[in-house]
């Protein structure tokens, strides 16, 4: 069940891990691309929990519009547009909901990951962050329950550590080639991070991966 | 790092705040990072933008010529689909608008996504993407090349065709026509360092240079040895004539761009071999550029881009255009 | 030291043969460092010139409305008076030369032996010396102030008075009120290196700037810690408009000069200082100009001027020009 | 006696102690200038002892206008209209002859020190090369033979390095103001080399100063 509360703590939550992994995620940016992307990511959540102190905290599908909005305006990039779809889907499947429960959760994931396909035209196993997004939907989809949440978060994680062994397709760390093979792509933990906070925001418990010493 | 700037976080801010004050044939959508023309004009609109740090790219190609409005990102980074929208709304009339894109994926996607709201709201948006940056290779199977100094270019051809009266289908057709005909590379002496970061955005010694470098203090496609000017040159100049496919009897347009702090001296020693060259070719040039047009900081380095020219494209090049880093 | 370049002594050399393959309408005349316009003009003709490394200075303002001959000479070197003296037979028609020089001994000498040569040859000489520099201090018992920044001002409305059909004594009046009316003063955050010497022309720390800098590398009047670019222009500033007697409803024209290695972005902070320090002193800036104009290599940092103008000044000002460097 | 081929011998020994003496004169300038006083020299120097090759040797003044005219042309800088106006001073003086005596000479060091002072507008003790011609002439007018020639190459190396001390007051060193003590003026250095080799040549037996630990 995630209720509104739950989903503004999980905002909260995610950038607090945002602001400690923000020099993991800009560093591994920098081996494979501009090296901006825990900078831009942390401006964007920032601003969304800003943005959330000022939203009626009544409509999920309120709140993931204002998240999708700040985002939008505040983040820029590739990371920018990609996260807000992802909010932007969350608002359409909620919209004048107070709560959902797993399967309005799952729908929404999935309909993120469409989101995120549709924007980014990225298969899988082109090292970007469907590389996470695309298990994490379909081990939800196959269990769309509290424990399906966690097991998605499961896969969100190994799936980012696996895009260590792709050579990029898309972004900035396609134009390195075989050069992007060896780094985790930023974008795929920025995700699998997301999936982690938003599994122990909606049924608690989850053990906070260690990134830094896992990826960098 | 030694920048002459204020507070890091005001840096975009003040420079556009700098730019209108210095040009009052600018003028910056309150609250934005957004430049327009003084006077909107009746025609297509043309808007195009990125991230900063590539002045005079792009606020000194708005005016009568070339742009209506350029949109400002973030050092480096594309700018949101708000501010875009923003410009799109200030700029256009009831003839449409044409949006004119660097092909990274942040600025594709804001640009689209700003695209699509303001097609919601009724307006009609056309989007070219340049892809003009030969030393990234070209497949199926990659997102494309990079768009770098040639989209200049792309900004004086449909800034033309615009001024022409042209409706948005054929602006947005010629602009496509010129991303075909536009062929770029460039090669860095010393990366930049973008003022938040504080750190150069990549090493290089003293007896190295990076080539096909993009435009954000990325990495280039290679590293190798310093050599002579003419060697350099030779090196971008072969990888641009092959993909081109230029010939005997062509005519082309020229454009020697510096990348923040390379001398306009160098600049015109590397314009020397390149016109020799193409002359030796039998390439006609009908027109050369030698400045800062698409810059990277200050980062010493330069781009060539080489633009094919047809009739028209040749008489879109030629019309007058009087913005600040562009007249003719 | 990395530059961009072929074997060093021939670097002027293939720079100016790159610049006229880059802009037609300029002419080298052969066998010499003189640039000029491809097609001579009947009026009163100006020429101009001095070392190499200050590009687009000086061949960069050789064109209608402004010089009608730039001399080069070796890097950071007064050209010789043989050349100079080429130029003069070169341009002369029958209205008379002006020559102008920027306040260095070297310059004055050279530009003097060469009018006298020309003088000799009943060619009529006038000559005019740009002293604008408020670093140095000005006094009876000095050589006075060098020559920056602001002599391009000097050329453009001596360019315009001369175009105007003006006579040589009046062209000759009218620049040297341009010249007493024309406050510059620059600071560097970094050295250049010429290269022949392949040396740094001084040291600064990671945290210092060189106040009052001169345009040859030469160190400037004092060295200070490094501090927000408002800061910086304060500095200037202060010094410029105590010197320049500027008061509240005066016109005024200004140069932000980029010194060669400064961002664009980083000019149009600065420059967003002045226009509001001067609009709060009720000053009128009736021109700003952005860019680089008058450079020292790769140097970073750069220069204000400051023109006060009366009426005739500012209509000179305003006049059309066609340049490679300066369009109006 | 400077005959010819004296003459063109001083041109040669001068070029040798300039190329000697380079990197002391660009470091003298460096310090107080802009560190191209010896380039500049030698440069000239170097272009007419080449230009001497293909000048008639029966003339002084030809010869002194060969020099003049390439300095001129190759210098540039302060120092080429100065050393210029030197030998198109003595090729004044010299006009159609092939020996000149000492008073001829004297006649000929005094016009091309008002020639320096008419170019430059020095006074003496503004640290430039007028410190070291005006006494140099001075000891030569009071003793107009060959032994006064050697006591002026001696005047005028006391007076270079007595430049040390001056503050500037032409030239580029004058915008260094009090900064510009300390440091021994490069034009006056090169210009008592000039009366040391000038003396050698006439009258033989001049010793070498030790310039390089003398001023740096
Ligand atoms: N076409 C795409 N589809 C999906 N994700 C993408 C795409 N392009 C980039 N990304 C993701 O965006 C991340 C980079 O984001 P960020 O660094 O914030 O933006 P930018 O690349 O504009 O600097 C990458 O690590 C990748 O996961
Ligand atoms: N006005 C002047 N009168 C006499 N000598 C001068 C004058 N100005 C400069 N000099 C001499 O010229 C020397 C510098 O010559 P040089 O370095 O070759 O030229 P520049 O100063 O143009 O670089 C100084 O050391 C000084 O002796
Ligand atoms: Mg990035
Ligand atoms: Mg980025
Ligand atoms: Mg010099
Ligand atoms: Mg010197």
């Amino acid at each position: 069940m995630l209720t509104t509360s739950a989903f503004i703590a999980f905002i909260q939550a995610y950038t607090n891990r945002l602001d400690e992994l923000q020099p993991l995620l800009d560093q591994l940016d920098n081996q494979i691309g501009d090296g901006d992307h825990g900078t831009n990511m942390t401006r964007g959540f920032h601003a969304a929990n800003e943005r959330l102190t000022s939203t009626p905290a009544d409509d999920l599908g309120a709140l993931s519009q204002a998240v999708a909005m700040t985002l939008l305006s505040s983040v820029g990039g590739a990371s920018g547009p990609l996260y807000a779809t992802v909010f932007l889907r969350f608002s359409a499947q909620w919209k004048g909901q107070s709560q959902v429960d797993a399967k309005d959760i799952t729908e929404a994931i999935v309909q993120a990951r469409d989101g995120l396909v549709a924007r980014g035209k990225a298969q899988v196993g082109e090292k970007t962050l469907i590389d996470v997004w695309s298990p994490a939907a379909q081990t939800l989809q196959a269990n769309p329950t509290e424990s399906g949440i966690l097991a998605a978060a499961k896969a969100a994680a190994e799936a980012a550590v696996g895009t260590r062994e792709l050579v990029a397709g898309k972004g900035r760390a396609a134009y390195l080639g075989e050069r992007s093979r060896g780094t985790c792509d930023p974008g795929s933990v920025s995700s699998a991070v997301f999936f982690e906070e938003f599994a122990n925001a909606i049924v608690g418990g989850v053990e906070k991966t260690p990134w830094p010493t896992l990826v960098s | 790092m030694k920048k002459l700037m204020n507070e890091v976080g005001h840096y975009v801010d003040q420079m556009l705040d700098g730019m209108v004050l210095a040009h009052p044939e600018l003028r910056r959508l309150p609250g934005t990072t957004v430049l327009v023309r003084a006077e909107k004009a009746d025609k297509v609109a043309l808007v195009s933008g990125g991230g900063s740090g590539h002045e005079p790219a792009h606020g000194g190609f708005v005016g009568p010529g070339m742009l209506d409005a350029a949109v400002a990102g973030e050092m480096f980074t594309s700018p949101t689909p708000d501010q875009i929208l923003e410009a799109i709304r200030a700029v256009h009339g009831d003839q449409g608008v044409l949006l004119i894109v660097k092909n990274y994926t942040g600025d594709v996607m804001n640009f689209e996504m700003a695209a699509e709201m303001a097609t919601m709201e009724g307006i009609h948006v056309e989007q070219v993407v340049v892809d003009d940056d030969v030393a990234v290779q070209n497949s199926t199977h990659t997102i494309g090349r990079r768009g770098i100094a040639g989209t200049v270019f792309v900004h004086k051809i449909a800034g033309a065709a615009a001024e022409a009266g042209y409706p948005l289908e054929t602006v947005a057709a010629v602009a496509k026509r010129a991303i075909d005909n536009v062929h770029s590379m460039g090669v860095a002496l010393s990366p930049c360092t973008v003022p938040a970061s504080g750190q150069p955005s990549f090493q290089l010694a003293d007896d190295e240079i990076e080539i096909g470098i993009g435009i954000h203090g990325e990495p280039g496609v290679r590293r190798e040895p310093i050599r002579s000017a003419d060697d350099v040159v030779d090196t971008l100049l072969d990888t641009i004539l092959e993909d081109a496919a230029v010939q005997a009897g062509d005519d082309v347009a020229v454009l020697v761009n510096g990348l923040g702090a390379t001398p306009l001296s160098e600049l015109y020693i590397a314009n020397r071999r390149i016109a020799r060259r193409l002359a030796k070719q039998g390439v006609n040039i009908q027109q050369t550029r030698v400045a800062e047009y698409m810059t990277s900081l200050e980062m010493a380095g330069f781009s060539i881009s080489l633009l094919k020219l047809d009739h028209e494209l040749a008489k879109l090049l030629n019309a007058p255009a009087t913005t600040t880093a562009w007249r003719s």
